[in-house]
């Protein structure tokens, strides 16, 4: 098996030890940094993902993929072109649950399937004011993530969506929001872009947004 | 402290809804477990916030709620009816709210039996607000205060029974969930839950005992209700769900140990272990809570239930009725042929039924079986303490899930079926020695989630 | 015409849920009545406008709907589903509309069959426009043309099963049970209506074989149903509500005459009798269906159903899932437990628990006892003639009612005792003469409200 | 027995014939039109509706004792003051189920029961236009009450609204509305007065409204 398919697979049985004893193995073979990190770990997360979608593993399992990548990124990440860097993040997502909201572990969810997707994610945790997310939005992100789950927290997410618009920045980032109560219909009126009922849809909601901005 | 060492019901044909060995005298005459299943009814305001100024309008929600609910429990003829008020967080956190409104459903459950003699008791569960700080403090800070408040203002304005489902040790369980650590969910139930509930239900119990209302039980629903939840997504393994709904039990026992005495809370399913363990009855819930949560034990946690829940539903029109209405209805035809099965002397005869529609589709239903938990039950209480039992639940719930697979009682997709083998390869590492396993856990736990000291761990 | 002399079941012991005489294979492989209950499960569009500008939003929420509900039914293994579609009056008035909902919904079904396998069949129910010009124009006009099309259109593009709820006589019959006048009611059922009906699925019959899809049956919702609502806010008494039941069995038998083969409707309570009647399965609903309407009959109502729904629910969202999954998990439970008796040979044990927990709270409930629903529909079909069986469905079913109330098993309030006289006096009254009955009531109908030419009686 | 009390019982048990042939001899008698009106039928129709609230007779009842009473309103009428005979109404409602809405057992009940409280009713029937209303209204009315069985009507409710406030009727009339998808919250959000869940509590809205009006 090419050292590029043993990386692979390392990745996807999240053996992290032996994904970077193979990275390390291609440099020394030669094989470019941004070859191991296409071919090798996003390749190798998009396997996981799809496994994940068909039900042949879990959570915990991408989890450990997930780390493993990561730990073999730390060796790749200082030969890779800083475009090369950039390009391996497909946008940078903003989450949180709503002042408010203790409730968080959807929001975790999210963010391990978003960050197993490629995505950058700052996490805001839970109970998070508008103008925490306003200000984790200003430092830029292509996508604010909100999740609620009570009816009389989910009213808190308009706020978020008016102190964007204040700021001048609700052309510029992509609101996604979800939780129990949460419908596609509520978010269209609070003004929201998007809405996913779970977390794997969560995901493919934010590549369409990002898709329809770019 | 209450020691329990051998089950309470360990006969299968004496464990069936509706008949408990200790039957619990409860609000405006209803006996619980007595021999007849009563309904539960919870409902949740609509979409909104509550602050000063929309208090007027929560006064007006809660007051339809009840209102209408009480006025289709008498028109369909219910024997009796528990209403409860789970309260919201900004309920707890300003305790004269939640004794408002605690009021406010009092007034109408008053009003009600003197009118159309319907007998009612009321269960009032303030939120845990508790992890609104990070890490949670668990005995100190003003969240702590104001949730010890509202218990004790809410049992003045009128509640019957206190519950919480209170969440300590959550912090560390969430992660443990999502990385399939069944170390980690040992540790969280067995250890940090275990500790923090001795400590909260003492409290609980002491107002309960100056107020003169019950004590009533505790629930393991951020823990085994979130493994519910993201085991229904398939985000993690039903096996694991179903174990975690396991290891819930010695934690959750805890609260009857320092003083409850039931009924324990609707979507506690533990409640069917505890049950047998206690001999108090038990709340639990399943299709008529669908309006509240999916679940794949509809009609199996029926089995053992005295009361019979919806869990939660906010009040919004369906096109029948107010959506609490539409659950009252529903509840009271629910306990109705129940109630009619023991008249008839089939109780068992239709528990079984219950069981077998649900059982052979889901591991978490297995475990919910009554001889199951009987025999389950019976090996966790062999254990003395917390952890101990914890560990064992896991060693035992693992080797009935085995046992159930092997012998067909369920089938499993070959994802699950992994799992099991995982899992059952991680309890064998727990360790026997409860100083050993802390040791180990205290040193890869993540301090940025959690505050050991407040579990006296630290110290 | 079929004529139906006497009943194709007559031993109570054969008369149960998920049995029928001639079960019916339908859609993508059910057999319906074949031992097997299965959920039916209906839904709604929320609060909008159904025009041009919203058909998008729609069709959107159409495909929600079906989509949600297909996974959950997918995920709790039911043994398969019956949708249906109730066409809102303007996706019947446009009947391209209603046959592109209607193809939605064939797809998704489709797509479920081909990747879960799950078996389903669809029924689609246009609605019956025809009164909304005043006096009802039956046979002419624009609303009868489109509904028509609606009906054609629909089976073409992927309904397996045609209803209505039809409404002819309901214009005199609306009236009548404001006045308690049974001589009214009686005359809207069992000769306006009827005739109407005999006319009416000729028409759905044909088409119904021309595009090689199953004439499923009608419901008296518009009387039986509009009564029950009207008892359940004592506007009216409840032993009329209970007798217009036992009422409209001749006028929906009208359907079966005419070619229809079942499954009967959901709403149509009648359907245990027109069951023991035709042999056929029978849609049923009840406790599930309180989001749609609250009623007294919430467990009965399952004693011999074969497809068991929710009525109806709105695509609003509940904290467990969209309302419309709701309903299927909820569906999806009642249909296991009842499943899981004829599994284990207990079919009529627990259709017993659920006649038993019903029947002594409401007169309502008492004639849909299956007994009582034997014992009446033979003596129904006795009488040769819609009228003179709606005739017999007065006499018979007061004396049933009398009798049920002197053996105590049901209690009536004076009130109601003193209507169940006043009712047995007016039945006294209908002659045996239909000539003569109809030139009495021709004599005195408000013609302002009705064209008796369209029934054939003015020319 | 006095004559008047016969009268009135006579209307409680619907008895047209001897509630006609009592005023009669009422009059006859020298009782004046007006008290035979107040004392003879309002308090009888007072009555009937206390024993429909307590679940003694049902609408068929009330529907009796109500043309009891107008047959003997005929005999009244002549004799009544114009004044007492404006008296005898406690205002004037309009009543219709709205545009594409056919369902109407629920709006002639609130109807009946609210001329049997001695309000004027004007019952426009089933799939009403908001133009028919606006007419109606125009024409003179207190209050105009709009029911919707169906979540694809209920919308029609807020044309009507608008209707009467573009036509600078607003501060005239109040408007109530009901039906099986209504709620209370719905009614303020369309901008109507009320909100009934039943034809009692109709009447009793209805009452409110004018009092507050008042
Ligand atoms: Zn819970
Ligand atoms: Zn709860
Ligand atoms: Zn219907």
């Amino acid at each position: 098996m090419p050292v590029l398919e043993e990386l692979r697979q390392a990745v996807v049985d999240g053996q992290a030890k032996a994904a970077v004893a193979r990275a390390t193995q291609g440099l020394e073979e030669g094989i470019p940094a941004e070859v191991l990190l296409r071919d090798g770990l996003i390749s190798a997360m998009q396997e996981v993902g799809r496994l994940f979608e068909e039900g042949e593993i879990f959570v915990p399992e991408m989890l450990v993929s997930a780390r493993a990548m990561n730990a073999t990124l730390v060796v790749l990440k200082p030969l890779l072109a800083t475009e090369g860097s950039e390009a391996r993040s497909e946008g940078k997502v903003v989450i949180g649950t709503v002042q408010g909201d203790l409730h968080e572990i959807g929001k975790n969810l999210v963010a391990i399937m978003l960050e197993g997707s490629g995505f950058e994610v700052v996490d805001l945790g839970t109970d998070v004011s508008p103008e925490r997310f306003l200000e984790a939005a200003e430092a830029g992100a292509d996508v604010v993530a909100m999740s609620a789950l009570l009816t009389t927290t989910m009213t808190n997410m308009k706020a978020v969506v008016e102190a964007l618009g204040r700021a001048g920045l609700r052309d510029k980032v992509r609101i996604i929001v979800g939780g129990a109560p949460i419908t596609d219909r509520f978010a269209s009126e609070i003004g929201a872009d998007g809405y996913a009922p779970d977390a794997s849809k969560a995901v493919r909601k934010v590549r369409e947004l990002l898709a329809v901005k770019a | 402290m209450v020691e329990y060492t051998r089950l309470a019901v360990d006969d299968l044909d004496q464990f069936v809804f509706g008949r408990c060995p200790f039957p619990l005298q409860v609000g405006d005459g209803l006996k619980l477990g007595d021999g007849t299943v009563y309904p539960e009814l919870n409902f949740t305001l609509p979409p909104m916030q509550v602050n000063a100024a929309t208090m007027d309008q929560v006064r007006r929600e809660y007051t339809q709620m009840v209102e209408e609910a009480c006025a289709r429990a008498v028109d369909l003829q219910v024997p009796g009816l528990v209403v409860e008020l789970e309260l919201l967080p900004d309920l707890t956190r300003q305790p004269q709210w939640g004794a408002e409104v605690t009021a406010i459903l009092r007034t109408a459950l008053d009003k009600y039996a003197a009118s159309d003699g319907l007998r009612s008791a009321l269960r009032v569960t303030p939120n845990d607000n508790r992890d609104f700080v990070r890490p949670p403090l668990l005995r100190e800070g003003e969240e702590w205060e104001k949730m010890v408040a509202t218990f004790d203002l809410c049992a003045e304005a009128g509640a019957d029974l206190l519950s919480i489902e209170s969440t300590g040790g959550k912090e560390v369980h969430d992660d443990a969930l999502l990385n399939g650590d069944l170390a980690g969910s040992v540790f969280a139930l067995g250890v940090l839950a275990s500790r923090d509930m001795a400590q909260l239900w003492d409290l609980i119990v002491d107002v309960a005992a100056k107020r003169q209302v019950v004590a009533a039980g505790d629930s393991a629903c951020g823990f085994a209700n979130t493994a519910m939840a993201l085991a229904d997504t398939r985000h993690i393994p039903k096996v694991l769900a179903a174990l975690v709904r396991v290891l819930s039990v010695p934690r959750s026992l805890v609260a009857y140990e320092r003083g409850a005495v039931g009924p324990g809370k609707d979507c506690a399913y533990e409640n069917v272990y505890l049950k047998a363990i206690t001999g108090y009855p038990m709340a639990l819930e399943g299709a008529e809570a669908a309006c509240a949560h999916l679940s794949p034990v509809g009609n199996i946690a029926k089995a053992v239930a005295d009361l019979w829940s919806n869990e939660s539903v906010q009040n919004i029109k369906l096109l029948g009725a107010m959506a609490p209405t539409v659950s009252m209805e529903q509840l009271a035809y629910a306990t109705r042929l129940m109630n009619e099965a023991t008249r008839a002397g089939q109780a068992t005869l239709l528990r079984d039924l219950f069981v077998a529609s649900d059982t052979d589709k889901d591991p978490q239903a297995y475990v919910l079986r009554p001889d199951v938990a009987l025999k389950l039950g019976a090996e966790i209480l062999a254990e003395p303490t917390p952890y101990l039992r914890t560990r064992r639940a896991a060693l035992a719930g693992l080797g009935a899930l085995r046992r159930g697979e092997a012998e067909g009682a369920f089938l499993l997709r070959r994802a699950e079926s992994n799992w099991l083998r995982r899992l059952s390869e991680q309890a064998e590492q727990l360790p026997e020695d409860e100083g050993h396993f802390i040791e180990e856990m205290v040193a890869r736990v993540d301090r940025e989630k959690v505050r050991l000291g407040q579990y006296g761990l630290d110290a």
